[in-house]
């Protein structure tokens, strides 16, 4: 393998993309050293190994004796799940709105727009709290809140390019040559908005890793004892200063993943797609 | 002697106004009730309101006489019987939503002079002093204020009797008093001002304590060693102020209730037995009250209230000690999993305002269930949806529960196993109704005694419930700026007697 | 054509300043950028001399290197991408190359000014007209205060015919027309009296009756204030209408200089004939038009020799391997050069 | 003419659309006969391209008539409108935005065979390729995508993408004028050469005479939407007969420094659409400007002298 | 412009009508307020007489109009858990507090992220543009209570420079604001920096360098101006996540303010107060939205006319 290619891409953010997210939440059943639900009561709040805790539980347990490493490692997988099946969700609803807006534009897009409006509008946290509050925290719950607040930006943002795609003159050829609306929209200015859509998505994982942080820190997320990373950062937040490990490392994996996944959404937005201006 | 603010960071409350009836019956420092506590035993005495009261023999009729020199804060003058009526009114109005609300009331009330009350029943009511005591009890608003000022009067300076007055309130965030000054009971509170602060956060309240903004806060237990080792201290309750367990809920027992569903896993007796025989209580104990608790053998049951049974602490460790080989034979006896249509045990994990533990309990509970082969599910819910859930009759689940603090026996029975208590669908059965009603219906008290007993024995025996811990309400103080509280843990929020909060030298 | 010309033929401005002084000279101007495609030789050895009083054209087509010449001698090359290699700039006998950021922020505007392609862009749009102006006034014409400054602006862009400019100083660029904003970007550059005005395509963005018109002004300008232009274009109609001496460039070099009349009649570069071969023209009806074969170069890796030379129908092997000299075009011009190996043999041809 | 027996290729009749208070088109007649060249010259906003838009059913007309084939191109549907997308195509200005950047050549090619016909994909390789020979590209550059084709090569492949479908008239709104220098005589050249093969017609949209006179047989000069002068390619560069098409060939650009012409330079801008003068629309700027008719009655449409040759323009008789 | 005004706030007001609805039907949704403040032994009798005494018996559409009818009238009732007080007077109390943080950490956010995002343009692919983007970056990758603790525990329990929670003058602000902005100055400095990039690019950029124009004044008035107004579209998105930020900021320091109070009107069901905070968050919402379209034709003076 020649080093000169490898250093095109981002490496550091890949491995530790591989190293925090993907590798534990496709293979934590092996990876894990505990089960990540199995309480040792007798190991409750042991440190880490290098606080003068032991092998056996390398980042310490939790109140409970369950091992801090086993559950961010399971965490890693309803971190990838929830982006994954929200991001889609929302994206796909978004896009789909969007395309149609920015291609019919008049009452759809007016429509759409103030749609896109009143969700911008309301507090995503709130409309979570009262969804939590209706049916309960759940893995859904959680899935819809996180399209619900997505599919806006992503409405916006498709609309907006459309916009401008539709104006370009091989929108007008396909027309020429015969084509139907539908497939302009799916053939021929889709493809045009894909980079966007992906590199969108990218870097809303980390919103979304954050945000599902955010509902488990207010007990709206996904269920206990379910180990995803926002609960265990609020389950040992009570104990920053005794057991500090417990909240810590979570935090840290929350950190580092949204950082590597940044990081990666920005170089494939200077890669796909250089003109869009999007945080 | 006279320090200046004392700054309690508490959880905020569930009703968070100067309205006392339209609270849940979390009493202010400013009011005062009818009949009082003493501190350290919790017994009733006259340091409130009342300078002595009685009952009939019948227990029909309930007078009270009030003291003569009692007077309002800001000059609304003496307490008076007219006072207390128009507090009952308020009280027991439409939008009341205080606790117990129905023992309050009562068939009329009426001023015989100006500091005689009287209370007239159609029933006997043995309590009705409870009604006007620490918890749940009615306290005295001023009727000269609300004749001039009407309820904003309340709202926005309410007049009380008790040695703070108030001085302000911001919604949500906490309510200020200052001390009275020539209180007419003599009492000179040590601080100057009083102020209770609602934060929800408990590693803020740490903070809060350690950065010294404020000086006494309800930490939950598991993060009290931290503030210890910072050099901080606990104060308690003098007394167990509340009693923990967890119930089996949806146990719609009484014949023709359409309710009962008789293949839940727990309607069979051997489960659960295999469930209290599942739980390693020392090791709970330690874990959500670091040792600071006192098994209990029925979380209804107290010594200082009636039926009081002593054997079943003896019987305890026979019949629900912790064996998970005999929980795992039992539940092999009753045909679990296979022989359930739904084997899973759903378990509540609920934020209840004063019981951080409680997700913690869930949790444990579902490691113990799960060592002994039982299948479970977290439910997270908060307190409304599970109340909901009760009241519907649909609340098919094991939660965690607190008597907070000890109610009379007769109440918590009616409460949790009668189909008249509505918000939990605690253990039912004919028996426990039947025994329910008999006890509402006697006013003999060796009699009453002993039916509580037999109530208490036969709720025992039947595995009812999952009986934990009696825990002493627990404050972590600020030693440099308060030396001591000496509080009787009797009130619904479990604190009292603000005033003998105890400046530090 | 029956109707009496309304304007003076442009015969006279060309001659009325024949002999200025010399204001500018180029030597061997070198620019070099970075790209992701490698080293882009933009500018690759070029040089001219201009007057005072004369229009240079500078013609060649997209991308071979007229606009980076330009900014090199102005020093405003895009960083870091671009590097000036080597040369030299010589303003009134100073090497400009030699001056620093702040030496050469003086002759900027004040010595030399100059005008962009597009006035739809090359117009701070949140700034009012009267704003740009007096800005520049500012920094070089110090003199007078604000009142004096803004009376300036006024005259400067009276001076490019805008009409009640008292009122149009304060508009904003989005509020003209696109002939009006460019007359204003021309007024932004006469208005701190330069010698030199280099003007880069300024009427590619402009309608045809509207480039008239602006090409005329330009020329009354310059007969006004005795003005040199440096003007680039790739319009051999506007080189023939408005120019006196002409560069064509080709891939960073020039390949053909010399008088405009010259370089009409005896085009010696096979490439600047193609080109002139290849003007469709108004006057008469073309049955065929001379097509130019092949593409426009890509500037990376570039071949060692003649850069037309994959292009050119007269190229041999030593066209192919080495770059030719500058040679002197045998005509009546003696200033008429171009780079060329077989300039006597295909020239013969014609 | 020789062809005026010929029927019609494309024919506009009283063509108007407005945008809001715009009136881009306002008023057009003009008809093309198969295998030649129309050019419809004006300025920047005199109505071109919405022209254009509405004969290819892009945009919906205000009122009057494109008719192709004597069909009204705006009631077509079904297999009409089909046969109709296979007769029209067009080619526009910039060959930047009409590619389809995701697409490959030959997709971009083939889009009209695919959308309006059923061919097995060897017919449609076979037919690519072929077209794009004609174009004077090859064949294995089908595989390509137009980011790696340089401006002209890819006006190359939208031309034979328009030319695939083996149409009668070919739209050219300014299909070389994003063009360089070098290379739009090779494309021209190319226009011509297809429509000798092809027996096309070019309806072609332009905003300068010079670049039109080799390219087209009749000329329709526009002014602010409507046509002022339209005529034969050669009568109008030799006797233009309205102000403004003189003022628009003084201002064409020499073809040597000793080519002298008279100039006139138009005073003032090209007036806005959202407020045309009224009378004349040229009246403000025209140097031949006779008095209040001119700003009075808006012009009819004359005879020109020769044939075919028309002017709206009150100094001449009607 | 004024036309523009007119119709965008014809849409603010559609917007805030279905916004009503919504809010009206989920806090219906999420069950009785009944259940969250009555005591665990309230008798049926004690229910039905409160669900009768707040009008919860009648159907819901009914409920609904009788809201929307108040609600023109600015009255959306009285709050359920803060007993005494209109919904609208509770949140009107604390709206200062939300607003004021809010508007403190938007300030710190701009004077953070502006410098930072302009300085990481003008030294575009420089160690200092590429530390600018880390610092950006982390700042979007922290979880923001999980920064409040942290600060917490070293500025205020550590180092005990600043209060720790609750309201109070500046120094009580500084760090639930320095948390809130931490996310908003990565946003912010990163599309200053990419308009920037574009602005520096221009042509009347290259115009004014042309003209002589000094280097600063390049960047920071002629570029800057034009760059201001891409951060400050996003500003009416930011707005949004001020006020979403704020529950979680203001949970962890207990900041009185708003989002305080609707976590806590949630979990108490109280309707009036829910649907009052929701509500006015929107209308916050909707008119800084309105303002910055405003701004930006202050700010771009081509918008102004169109
Ligand atoms: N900022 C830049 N970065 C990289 N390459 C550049 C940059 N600017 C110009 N170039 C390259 O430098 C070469 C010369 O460009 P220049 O702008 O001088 O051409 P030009 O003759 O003015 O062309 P045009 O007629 O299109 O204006 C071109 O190959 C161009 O691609
Ligand atoms: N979709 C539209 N909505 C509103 N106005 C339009 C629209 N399309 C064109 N116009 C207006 O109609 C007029 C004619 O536009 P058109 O594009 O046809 O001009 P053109 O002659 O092609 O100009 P150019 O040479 O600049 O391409 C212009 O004033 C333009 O602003
Ligand atoms: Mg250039
Ligand atoms: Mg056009």
């Amino acid at each position: 393998m020649k080093l000169s290619r490898l250093r095109r891409y981002p490496l550091l953010p890949i491995a530790v993309l591989l190293a925090i997210l993907f590798i534990p939440a496709l293979f934590a059943e092996w990876l894990a050293p505990h089960d990540p639900y199995q309480s040792h009561l007798r190991n409750r709040l042991q440190p880490p190994v290098f606080w003068g805790g032991t092998w056996d539980f390398v980042l310490g347990t939790d109140r409970l004796g369950r091992c801090v490493l086993s559950r961010i490692m399971h965490g890693a997988q309803y971190a990838l799940a929830i982006s994954a099946v929200g991001i889609f969700v929302g994206a796909a609803i978004g896009t789909l709105l969007g395309l149609v807006a920015g291609y019919a534009r008049g009452w759809t897009d007016i429509v759409v727009m103030r749609l896109v409006d009143i969700s911008l509008a309301l507090p995503s946290i709130l409309l979570a709290l009262a969804f939590a509050a209706a049916w309960g925290p759940s893995f859904e719950a959680v899935i819809i809140v996180v399209a619900f607040v997505l599919w806006a930006y992503f409405a916006r943002q498709i609309r907006a390019e459309v916009l401008s795609i539709r104006e370009r003159d091989f929108v007008a050829r396909a027309r020429v040559a015969g084509g139907s609306h539908a497939r302009i929209v799916l053939l021929h200015i889709l493809p045009n908005v894909v980079n966007t859509v992906v590199v969108m998505a990218t870097l809303q994982v980390g919103v979304v890793i954050l945000l599902e942080a955010a509902l488990s820190f207010l007990g709206i997320g996904v269920p206990r004892p379910t180990p995803a990373w926002g609960l265990l950062v609020a389950d040992g937040r009570w104990l920053v200063v005794s057991a500090w490990w417990i909240s810590f490392f979570p935090g840290v994996a929350i950190l580092l993943a949204v950082l590597s996944v940044n990081l990666l959404g920005d170089w494939l937005r200077d890669r796909l797609d250089p003109e869009l201006i999007e945080v | 002697q006279a320090a200046g603010k004392v700054v309690l960071a508490l959880d905020p409350p569930t009703a968070d106004t100067n309205l006392f009836w339209n609270g849940t019956g979390e009493r202010l420092p400013c009011f005062q009730a009818l009949v009082g506590h003493d501190p350290i035993t919790g017994k009733y005495n006259n340091s409130e309101l009342a300078e002595e009261w009685s009952a009939n023999e019948e227990f029909t009729e309930w007078t009270f006489r009030l003291k003569k020199n009692a007077e309002f804060h800001f000059g609304w003058g003496r307490v008076t019987a007219a006072d207390v009526v128009h507090s009952y009114e308020l009280t027991t109005g439409p939008d009341s939503t205080i606790n117990s609300i129905e023992h309050l009331r009562a068939a009329s009330v009426e001023a015989l002079d100006d500091h005689t009350v009287v209370f007239r029943f159609e029933t006997a009511r043995t309590d009705y002093a409870f009604q006007h005591a620490g918890r749940g009890s009615m306290v005295v608003y001023s009727k000269a204020q609300f004749d001039k000022e009407g309820v904003d009067g309340y709202v926005s300076k309410p007049a009380g009797t008790a040695a703070y007055q108030y001085v302000e309130r911001q919604p949500g965030a906490g309510v200020t008093f200052e001390r009275v000054p020539d209180h007419w009971q003599g009492a000179v509170p040590d601080f100057e001002m009083l102020e209770l602060r609602w934060i929800p956060e408990p590693a803020t309240k740490l903070a809060l304590l350690l950065a010294g903004e404020a000086h006494i806060s309800d930490l939950p237990r598991e993060i009290q060693a931290d503030a210890l080792a910072a050099g901080k201290a606990i104060v308690k309750s003098k007394n167990p102020a509340m009693s923990t367990g967890a119930i089996f809920n949806g146990m719609y027992g009484k014949t023709g209730d359409p309710a009962y569903r008789a293949d839940l896993p727990w309607s069979d007796i051997r489960v659960r037995e295999a469930m209290n025989r599942a739980l390693n209580r020392e090791e709970m104990i330690e874990i959500l009250y670091g040792g600071r608790g006192e098994p209990v053998p029925s979380w209804l049951m107290d010594s200082r209230n009636e039926g009081y049974v002593p054997e079943l602490k003896e019987r305890f460790e026979g019949m629900y000690g912790y064996d998970p080989e005999r929980a795992r034979e039992l539940l092999a006896d009753a045909g679990y999993p296979d022989a359930f249509p739904d084997p899973t045990i759903p378990i509540v994990s609920s934020v209840l305002s004063g019981n951080p533990e409680f997700g913690t309990m869930a949790e444990l509970l579902q490691v113990y269930f799960e060592a002994v082969g039982l299948q479970t599910e977290i439910r997270e819910m908060d307190w409304a949806t599970l109340g909901n859930l009760g009241r519907s009759r649909e609340a098919y689940l094991i939660s965690p529960v607190r008597n907070a603090p000890i109610r009379p026996t007769e109440a918590a029975l009616v409460n949790f196993h009668t189909v008249r208590g509505t918000r939990y669908g605690g253990y039912e059965s004919d028996m426990s109704e039947g025994l329910a009603d008999k006890l509402e219906q006697t006013i003999n008290p060796q009699e009453r005694s002993r039916i509580a007993q037999e109530a208490f024995t036969y709720l025992f025996e039947q595995y009812a419930d999952m009986p934990l811990a009696a825990v002493f309400a627990e404050l972590t103080v600020d030693p440099t700026v308060v030396k001591d509280w000496t509080f009787p843990g009797v009130s619904t929020n479990s604190v009292s007697h603000y005033h003998l909060i105890a400046a530090a030298e | 054509m029956t109707r009496p010309s309304r304007s003076t033929p442009l015969e006279e401005t060309r001659g009325a300043s024949a002999s200025g002084e010399l204001l500018l000279e180029v030597r061997d101007l070198r620019t070099h950028l970075d790209t992701k495609n490698g080293l882009v030789r933009a500018v690759d050895g070029v040089s001219f001399r201009l007057h005072s009083g004369e229009t240079l054209g500078i013609i060649g087509e997209s991308g071979s290197g007229k606009s980076m010449t330009v900014l090199s001698m102005l020093q405003v090359v895009p960083k870091p991408a671009a590097r000036i290699v080597g040369g030299e700039v010589l303003y009134r006998g100073q090497n400009l190359l030699e001056k620093n950021e702040r030496e050469m922020r003086r002759i900027r505007g004040r010595e030399i000014a100059m005008i962009l392609q597009d006035p739809q862009t090359s117009l701070n749009p949140v700034f009012t007209i009267g704003n740009q102006i007096v800005e520049a006034l500012r920094l070089h014409r110090r003199d007078g205060g604000g009142k004096a400054l803004v009376h300036r602006a006024v005259e400067a862009l009276r001076q490019v015919r805008i009409a009640a400019p008292e009122e149009r100083i304060r508009s904003y660029p989005h509020e003209m027309s696109g002939g009006m904003k460019q007359r204003a970007v021309g007024a932004l550059a006469i208005s701190c009296g330069p010698r030199i005005i280099v003007a880069d395509e300024p009427t590619t963005s402009l309608d045809v009756t509207i480039q008239a018109q602006y090409l005329r002004l330009l020329r009354d300008l310059q007969r006004e204030t005795g003005l040199a232009i440096l003007f680039i274009t790739h319009d051999f109609g506007i080189v023939a209408k408005l120019c006196r001496h002409l560069l064509v460039m080709y891939a960073g070099r020039v390949v053909e200089a010399g008088p405009v009349r010259a370089v009409f009649n005896n085009p010696a570069h096979p490439y600047t004939r193609a080109l002139l071969g290849s003007v469709v023209r108004a006057d008469t009806k073309a049955e065929r038009l001379e097509a130019i074969a092949g593409q426009p170069p890509a500037l990376w890796g570039l071949p060692s020799g003649c850069r037309f030379a994959p292009r050119c129908p007269h190229a041999d092997d030593r066209c192919r391997k080495e770059y030719p000299p500058q040679l002197r075009v045998r005509d009546e011009a003696s200033d008429h050069v171009a780079s060329c190996w077989r300039l006597e043999e295909s020239h013969g041809n014609r | 003419m020789e062809t005026a027996d010929v029927a019609d290729l494309l024919e506009a009749r009283r063509l108007r659309k407005h945008f809001g208070r715009v009136a881009a088109v306002d008023g057009l007649d003009f008809s093309l006969k198969r295998g030649r060249t129309l050019a419809v010259v004006g300025e920047s906003g005199c109505g071109k391209t919405t022209t254009a838009k509405l004969i290819l059913r892009l945009e919906q007309p205000s009122s009057g008539q494109v008719l192709v084939d004597g069909e009204d191109v705006h009631t077509l549907h079904g297999g009409a409108l089909r046969r109709f997308r296979m007769r029209v195509q067009a080619v526009f200005q910039d060959p930047w935005s009409s590619l389809n950047p995701r697409k490959r050549v030959r997709s971009l090619v083939a889009e009209p065979l695919i959308v309006n016909e059923r061919l097995g994909r060897k017919e449609v390789d076979r037919r690519v390729d072929r077209v794009l020979r004609d174009v004077g590209m090859r064949p294995e550059q089908a595989r390509n995508f137009p980011h790696e084709f340089s401006g002209g090569q890819r006006q190359r492949i939208a031309i034979a993408s328009a030319l695939i479908s083996n149409p009668a008239l070919i739209i050219l709104d300014e299909p070389v004028s994003a063009l360089d220098v070098s290379i739009r005589a090779q494309i021209m050249n190319l226009f011509k050469d297809l429509q000798r093969e092809y027996e096309v017609g070019y309806l072609l949209v332009a905003h300068d005479l010079g670049t039109t006179r080799y390219m087209a047989d009749d000329i329709a000069v526009m002014y602010l939407g409507q046509i002022v002068e339209y005529a034969p390619s050669e009568d109008l560069f030799e006797r233009p007969r309205h102000p403004y098409t003189q003022a628009l060939l003084s201002a064409t650009l020499p073809a040597h420094p000793d080519e002298t012409k008279e100039e006139i330079v138009l005073p003032g801008e090209v007036p806005s659409p959202l407020d045309p003068p009224s009378g004349c629309r040229f009246n403000p700027r025209c140097p031949a400007k006779l008095g209040p008719i001119c700003e009075r009655t808006t012009p009819a449409v004359r005879d020109g002298g020769a044939r075919g040759h028309t002017v709206a323009c009150h100094l001449y008789p009607e | 412009m004024r036309r523009f005004l007119a119709i965008r706030f014809l849409q603010a007001l559609v917007a805030l009508l279905a916004i009503t609805l919504i809010v009206f039907g989920l806090t219906h949704l999420t069950g009785s307020p009944v259940d969250a403040l009555l005591p665990d032994d309230a008798s049926q009798a004690q229910i039905e007489s409160l669900i009768r005494h707040w009008g919860l018996d009648r159907p819901l559409h009914e409920q609904y109009l009788a809201f929307l009818g108040n609600a023109l009238q600015g009255d959306l009732g009285v709050s359920l858990k803060w007993r005494g007080y209109t919904a609208m007077e509770v949140v009107l109390q604390r709206l200062p507090a939300t607003l004021k943080l809010g508007g403190l950490s938007v300030l710190l956010s701009i004077v953070v992220a502006i410098p930072l995002g302009v300085v990481a343009a003008r030294h575009r692919g420089t160690m200092v543009d590429k530390s600018a983007n880390v610092v950006a970056l982390l700042g979007q990758s922290l979880p923001q209570f999980w920064l409040g603790i942290m600060l917490i525990w070293i500025f205020a329990v550590g180092l005990g420079w600043f209060p720790t929670s609750g309201q109070g003058g500046l120094p009580h602000m500084i760090l639930p604001a320095i948390a809130m902005a931490s996310f908003q100055v990565a946003a912010l400095a990163r599309l200053t920096r990419s308009a920037m990039l574009d602005s520096l690019r221009s042509e009347y950029v290259k115009l004014a360098r042309l003209k002589g124009v000094p280097e600063y004044r390049i960047v920071w008035k002629h570029a800057l101006r034009n760059a201001a107004i891409v951060p400050l579209t996003y500003f009416g998105l930011l707005a949004g996540s001020l006020l979403t930020g704020s529950v979680v900021i203001e949970s962890v320091f207990s900041w009185p303010g708003t989002g305080l109070l609707s976590i806590e009107a949630i979990r108490g069901r109280d309707y009036p107060v829910v649907q009052a905070v929701v509500i006015l968050f929107a209308v916050v919402f909707l008119l800084i939205n309105y303002v910055v379209d405003a701004l930006y034709a202050l700010v771009d003076p081509r918008i102004r006319r169109a």
